[in-house]
């Protein structure tokens, strides 16, 4: 879908802010953008776009090379969430919303039923906030409006910079689920930047590690870049407590779960799917306040977890 | 550098009479006018004085100076700062205290100044009317001299000049109620300007207004006629003074006569000629002038 | 004097500044050279922000054009009414059209630059945001930038109605000058009465129009009343 | 005809408009009027700024106050220059002061707006961090406000310098016009090549002081030269 | 040091931001607002310094009312880091860095060579960016800026919004902890804004949850608050998972680690120090991929912990 071959860019200044990048992101697919700040992470998002044109390399997207596309057309395509947000301050949020879909020809009432749609899923009441200019939001509320935004055109691809950065976790936990929700169901192909590890571990089909300077130091899936470090600097950026992290992405594995056996029901609180994670294992433990947690499948149990087997399965994980 | 307040001091050195202070030399900002501020600068360095001259479009800006001050000396015109006068004390609709009898106008003149503040010192007989002109190829064939000539023909005219020619006792008015001339219709071309002589040369109006002293109409094939009724106002070269100033310095007006007497309407013609048509500096037409007449 | 005379009202007698009847009896002219002015001033102005605004555009791109646009337009402004209203008249005649040319040449001297000045306070993030979503050059210009653009455009609008009132007397001289007409008659005869009630209604003519641009201005800029 | 005429130019004598000899012979009084012209037209601008800004502090705390600002600049931009010269002559007499009073009350109709309008571009988050910080109104206007009005500013400053160069030809009325003095004296007498002079200095002047201003420009916003 | 009684905030369109709000920082203590995105944090943080003037109740700083200070002086004492960063656009970054220094009236040099030291603080080569403007430097790059900014000046009081929100985890770790740091040498009373809930147990010394409509829900140290949640809403915010945010903030207890007996010291691995938390053995675990970790006070092992002993001591803070 998205391909960068080589791609370098060197502002006038000489500053290297990206060099020799190779990267794809498949169709449906989302990938995920993440290192220190100022490693060149927005230039890259922008050069897909074209807001900035890369000084070597090529980039395709479905085979096409963006420096050849009309990029008012290329970027209808794309929808797009500026890092500083970048509000039109003169139309009230609505409007703000509403900007894309009459951008393509939509009616207003079907555009507005739709910017009211997406002001909900981003938490903000359209009825309160709609009638609004930005400048009477919070940080917060302004950044939802800006993913609003970019979502309601429905747009094949999109990408997103540090989209979810400046709300609380509550709200970005719900913002990234609804997203998720959205990209899996549409198939939508996503490039999103990120700063945050664990956005990056929780939300991208594949995670690009970038290393200041715009080298790209791994280009994996959450697993991998956890369990494998390509070197020392992803190992310290994942984080010294990576083995932690790696709970919230490590799937229970059934196979290696403790017998039932022994174990009265009672003391099984509430059990939790084989589908779910070993964070929410040891989470559903901990709120219990039970050394261990019954594991089922359906109705079915199918083994307990305490907490040396969660220690035990999440260090398999990392081999 | 009759235009440059900073060009004031250029002739003080002029005399050994040492510095008397400095005197503002006002008046209107055409040709003539500037020949004679000229004049009158050159007089007063040579006298002593350090000289400014401000010249101005209108009476309205520098009478109420003269009259305050701001201004102390001007080369006027004797009905021109009469009617001025007149009307400003008596209202627009006024009678004409000014007339072409020298003397009468004078007289109504004076006390209407002293009123001011401001002295006037006996004219020259240099003048400068408005006055009427037409081909010398017209004039040649009819054997035109006066506007009394003209009237004799008794061919309909065509005039061209200001728009407010109308009705003046020194222009339609005078030439058609005084002389009799059948003016049919009346051109608003400006007074002495390049257009109402190309429009008199193309025939385009049989004539055309200027003034007495105009140096370049024989250059270009015009003549005048003779305003042998009277019909224009004694427009002589007079100067007003502040009257303070004047009395400050009484032996100025000897000087001033000398000037005066020695003045003609010739003299303004020619030297209107060398500025409009060699395009000669005011000042150097002044100096050459005084030196030719030993006032230097 | 005529039998009319009796019934000459004192204040023109006078020659008085201020005469009633003189508004009531020049009601028709005041009227119809108000008009006049009025229209003329318009669409002058109108026409001077039409040409500003796509030679700002070229001028941004482009350091040369708005050099040249720069100085080009100086060089206009300092051209005297008088020569610029002679320079036009063999083409345009004794039209409207010559004065509206010159207004406009003149209106257009102040609008490019505040154009220019406008298009260049737009915050840079709002641009980049509209670009990144497919905004057309034309779209981002009529949609995002004019807008934003717009506070400052309209100083210069102001600027360009009042001065235009002012110079549109200048009209006069190819016989549209509005109420420039019966100010130059005035003068000519010295009728105060009629010198003041023109003067009066250029002001209040200009601070009119000052008035029904600020009131467009808080219109078509809603977002900027709640601001601090 | 005197000895001097075997000397006339023929050009003089032509009456060209171009005409290398007038440029010799009077060069001394071009300089002259060039020099007066350009110190009545900056001081009139400087004045008329100086004035500006104080004005659109004013404007800006209180819309009462801007009603009566916009209201009364645009009153002195409608009356004719040769009125309100005439206004002010009884108290400034025939000087460099009443010319460049009336001249500054012009520019200052340009300038109060687009100080006004620039001081309402500066980004209000910016502000905010200023005062947060312990920014003294003072400092925050000369520090913070006007570096960033600046670009806006200076638009206004452009114009205002542009039109006070075309405008100050009229101080001839008073004798103190630069330039306008020489024009008017040559338009009366038909002497095209001063006409011609005049005409081009005036233009040339004009350019300069723009040239200069966008050079001032270009020096004191080094932060815009980056952008996009 | 600071206290508000009895605060409120509504805006002219009636909405209201803030309301009855009591809360106090003490001389040299570390206060963070948390809570959801638009619940009223940076209508508080602008109101102790006036930049928004509370519509009810009082505001105290050294006893002193705010509303009867002169703005400029008491902004004078108080550093400020704004949510949208504000940089100056027209000044060099150095510059930026140096304005509060310069508005003290120190000497140009001295202000340069401190801005030098904050930017090198905050991870910004001042060499490389100094001579930059602003809009030459990245979202996190600038961020970092503001924060330089605001500590040039050295003011015993500090307000910052959203400090560290633009910058990736190993900046912000490092940030923190310098800035913790410098705070805790210096004495210095803060009120830090964020919506990571993870940073505000990291840095707070005490912590306030507000509730959206600018209600407080708690105020309370972060053990308090993970432990007691007043509330479902404090509870649900902390975050389900808060049990394990607890390892973080955990210390070791030593009375319940499990005896040495029967441990060869090569099990042992990488010991850790007594001090450390709950997480670091954890974490320590993993890396060494054995199933306990020795616990060492000095160079004398006092005991060892497992996954399960880590667990229980967990489940037991919780009580
Ligand atoms: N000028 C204003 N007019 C009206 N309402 C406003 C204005 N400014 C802010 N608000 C509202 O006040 C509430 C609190 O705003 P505030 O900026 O304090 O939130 P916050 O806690 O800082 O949020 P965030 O974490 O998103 O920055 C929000 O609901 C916001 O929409
Ligand atoms: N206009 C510019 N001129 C010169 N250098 C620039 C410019 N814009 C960005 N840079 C530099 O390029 C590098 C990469 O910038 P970029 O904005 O891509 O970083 P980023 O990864 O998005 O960082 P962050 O997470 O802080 O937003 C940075 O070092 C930045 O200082
Ligand atoms: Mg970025
Ligand atoms: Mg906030």
């Amino acid at each position: 879908m998205i391909r960068l071959v080589g791609v370098g860019k060197t502002y006038e200044d000489g500053t290297v802010a990206v060099q020799e990048l190779d990267l794809d992101v498949q169709r449906g697919e989302l990938v995920v953008l993440v290192g220190p700040s100022g490693c060149g992470k927005s230039t890259t998002l922008k050069m897909i776009n074209r807001l900035i044109e890369p000084t070597s390399g090529q980039i395709f997207i479905d085979g096409q090379d963006v420096t050849q596309a009309d990029p008012v057309q290329l970027r209808r395509g794309i929808g797009y969430v500026i890092q500083q947000i970048g509000l039109f301050p003169h139309q009230k949020v609505i409007r703000n919303v509403m900007t894309v879909p009459l951008l393509y020809g939509e009616s207003t009432a079907t555009a507005r039923e739709r910017a009211r749609e997406l002001l909900d899923l981003v938490g903000l009441d359209a009825a309160t906030y709609g009638d609004r200019y930005p400048h009477q939001l919070s940080g917060g509320q302004r950044q939802r409006v800006g993913v609003a935004r970019a979502l309601a055109a429905n747009p094949p691809v999109l990408l997103m910079d540090e989209p979810f950065g400046a709300v609380d976790p509550v709200v970005r936990i719900r913002l990234q689920d609804e997203f998720l929700k959205i990209q899996r169901e549409l198939g939508k192909s996503v490039v999103l930047v990120t700063h945050d590890i664990d956005e990056a571990v929780r939300m991208g089909d594949r995670v690009a590690v970038f290393e200041t300077g715009g080298r790209l130091a791994q280009f994996g899936t959450p697993a991998q870049l956890l369990a494998h470090p390509a070197d020392e600097y992803v190992e310290d950026f994942v984080g010294a407590t990576r083995g932690l992290r790696r709970l919230t992405v490590t799937p229970i594995d059934p196979e290696h779960l403790e017998p039932l056996d022994g174990v009265s029901t009672g003391d099984l609180g509430s059990a939790i799917d084989v589908d779910a994670t070993l964070e929410e294992a040891l989470a559903a433990m901990l709120r219990d306040d039970k050394p261990l947690v019954g594991v089922r499948s359906g109705a079915q149990f199918v083994g307990v977890l305490t907490p040396a087997g969660i220690h035990r399965q999440l260090r398999a994980s990392l081999k | 550098d009759s235009l440059e307040s900073s060009g004031a001091d250029t002739g003080s050195g002029d005399t050994g009479g040492g510095d008397k202070g400095t005197v503002v030399v006002g008046g209107q900002d055409f040709t003539e006018s500037q020949v004679l501020a000229a004049i009158y600068q050159k007089v007063l360095e040579n006298e002593g004085f350090t000289v400014q001259t401000k010249l101005v479009t209108t009476r309205d800006v520098y009478l109420p100076e003269l009259s305050s001050g701001g201004v102390d000396i001007v080369p006027d015109y004797l009905a021109g700062i009469t009617d001025y006068l007149n009307t400003e004390k008596n209202g627009p609709d006024a009678p004409l205290v000014s007339s072409n009898d020298v003397d009468k106008t004078l007289e109504a003149l004076k006390p209407l100044a002293e009123a001011k503040g401001i002295s006037i010192l006996p004219p020259s007989d240099a003048t400068d009317q408005n006055a009427f002109f037409v081909t010398q190829d017209f004039a040649d064939q009819n054997s035109l001299t006066t506007l009394s000539d003209l009237a004799a023909l008794g061919d309909p005219i065509k005039l061209g000049a200001p728009p407010d020619c109308e009705g003046r006792a020194d222009c339609e008015g005078g030439l058609t109620k005084v002389y009799g001339l059948k003016i049919t219709e009346i051109v608003p071309l400006d007074f002495a300007s390049a257009q109402v002589k190309d429009a008199v040369k193309k025939g385009d109006v049989t004539m055309g207004e200027t003034g007495t002293t105009d140096g370049t109409l024989a250059a270009d094939g015009l003549v005048l006629l003779e305003d042998d009724k009277g019909i224009q106002p004694a427009q002589n070269l007079t100067p007003a003074v502040n009257a303070d100033f004047l009395k400050a310095n009484p032996d100025l007006e000897d000087i001033f006569n000398q000037l005066s007497a020695a003045l003609t309407t010739d003299d303004l013609a020619q030297m209107n000629l060398k500025v409009d048509a060699e395009r000669q500096k005011p000042e150097d037409v002044a100096q050459q002038f005084l030196q030719d007449k030993g006032l230097l | 004097m005529s039998a009319q005379a009796a019934e000459v009202a004192k204040c023109y007698l006078d020659n008085s500044w201020i005469c009633g009847r003189y508004w009531s009896d020049y009601r028709p002219e005041l009227t119809d050279a108000t008009v006049q002015h009025l229209w003329i001033t318009v669409v002058s102005v109108l026409v001077g922000l039409v040409a500003a605004v796509p030679l700002a555009l070229l001028a941004r791109r482009n350091p040369t054009v708005e050099s040249l646009v720069v100085g080009g337009t100086t060089i206009i402004y300092t051209i005297p009414s008088l020569a610029l209203f002679s320079l036009l008249l063999p083409f345009t005649g004794l039209s409207p059209t010559t004065v509206i040319i010159g207004l406009a040449l003149y209106s257009l001297t102040i609008l490019v630059r505040n154009v220019l000045a406008g298009l260049r306070a737009v915050p840079d993030e709002v641009v980049e945001a509209a670009r990144g979503m497919g905004y057309s050059r034309v779209r981002l210009l009529t949609r995002v930038e004019l807008p934003l653009a717009l506070p400052i455009i309209m100083a210069g609008l102001r600027v360009a109605a009042v001065s235009t009132v002012a110079l549109a007397t200048i009209g006069a001289i190819v016989s549209y000058g509005g109420l420039g007409n019966l100010l130059l008659q005035a003068v000519g005869n010295q009728f105060k009465a009629q010198i003041f009630a023109a003067s009066l209604l250029c002001i209040l003519l200009a601070i009119a129009l000052d008035l029904v641009l600020v009131g467009a201005q808080r219109l078509l800029t809603p977002w900027t009343r709640h601001a601090r």
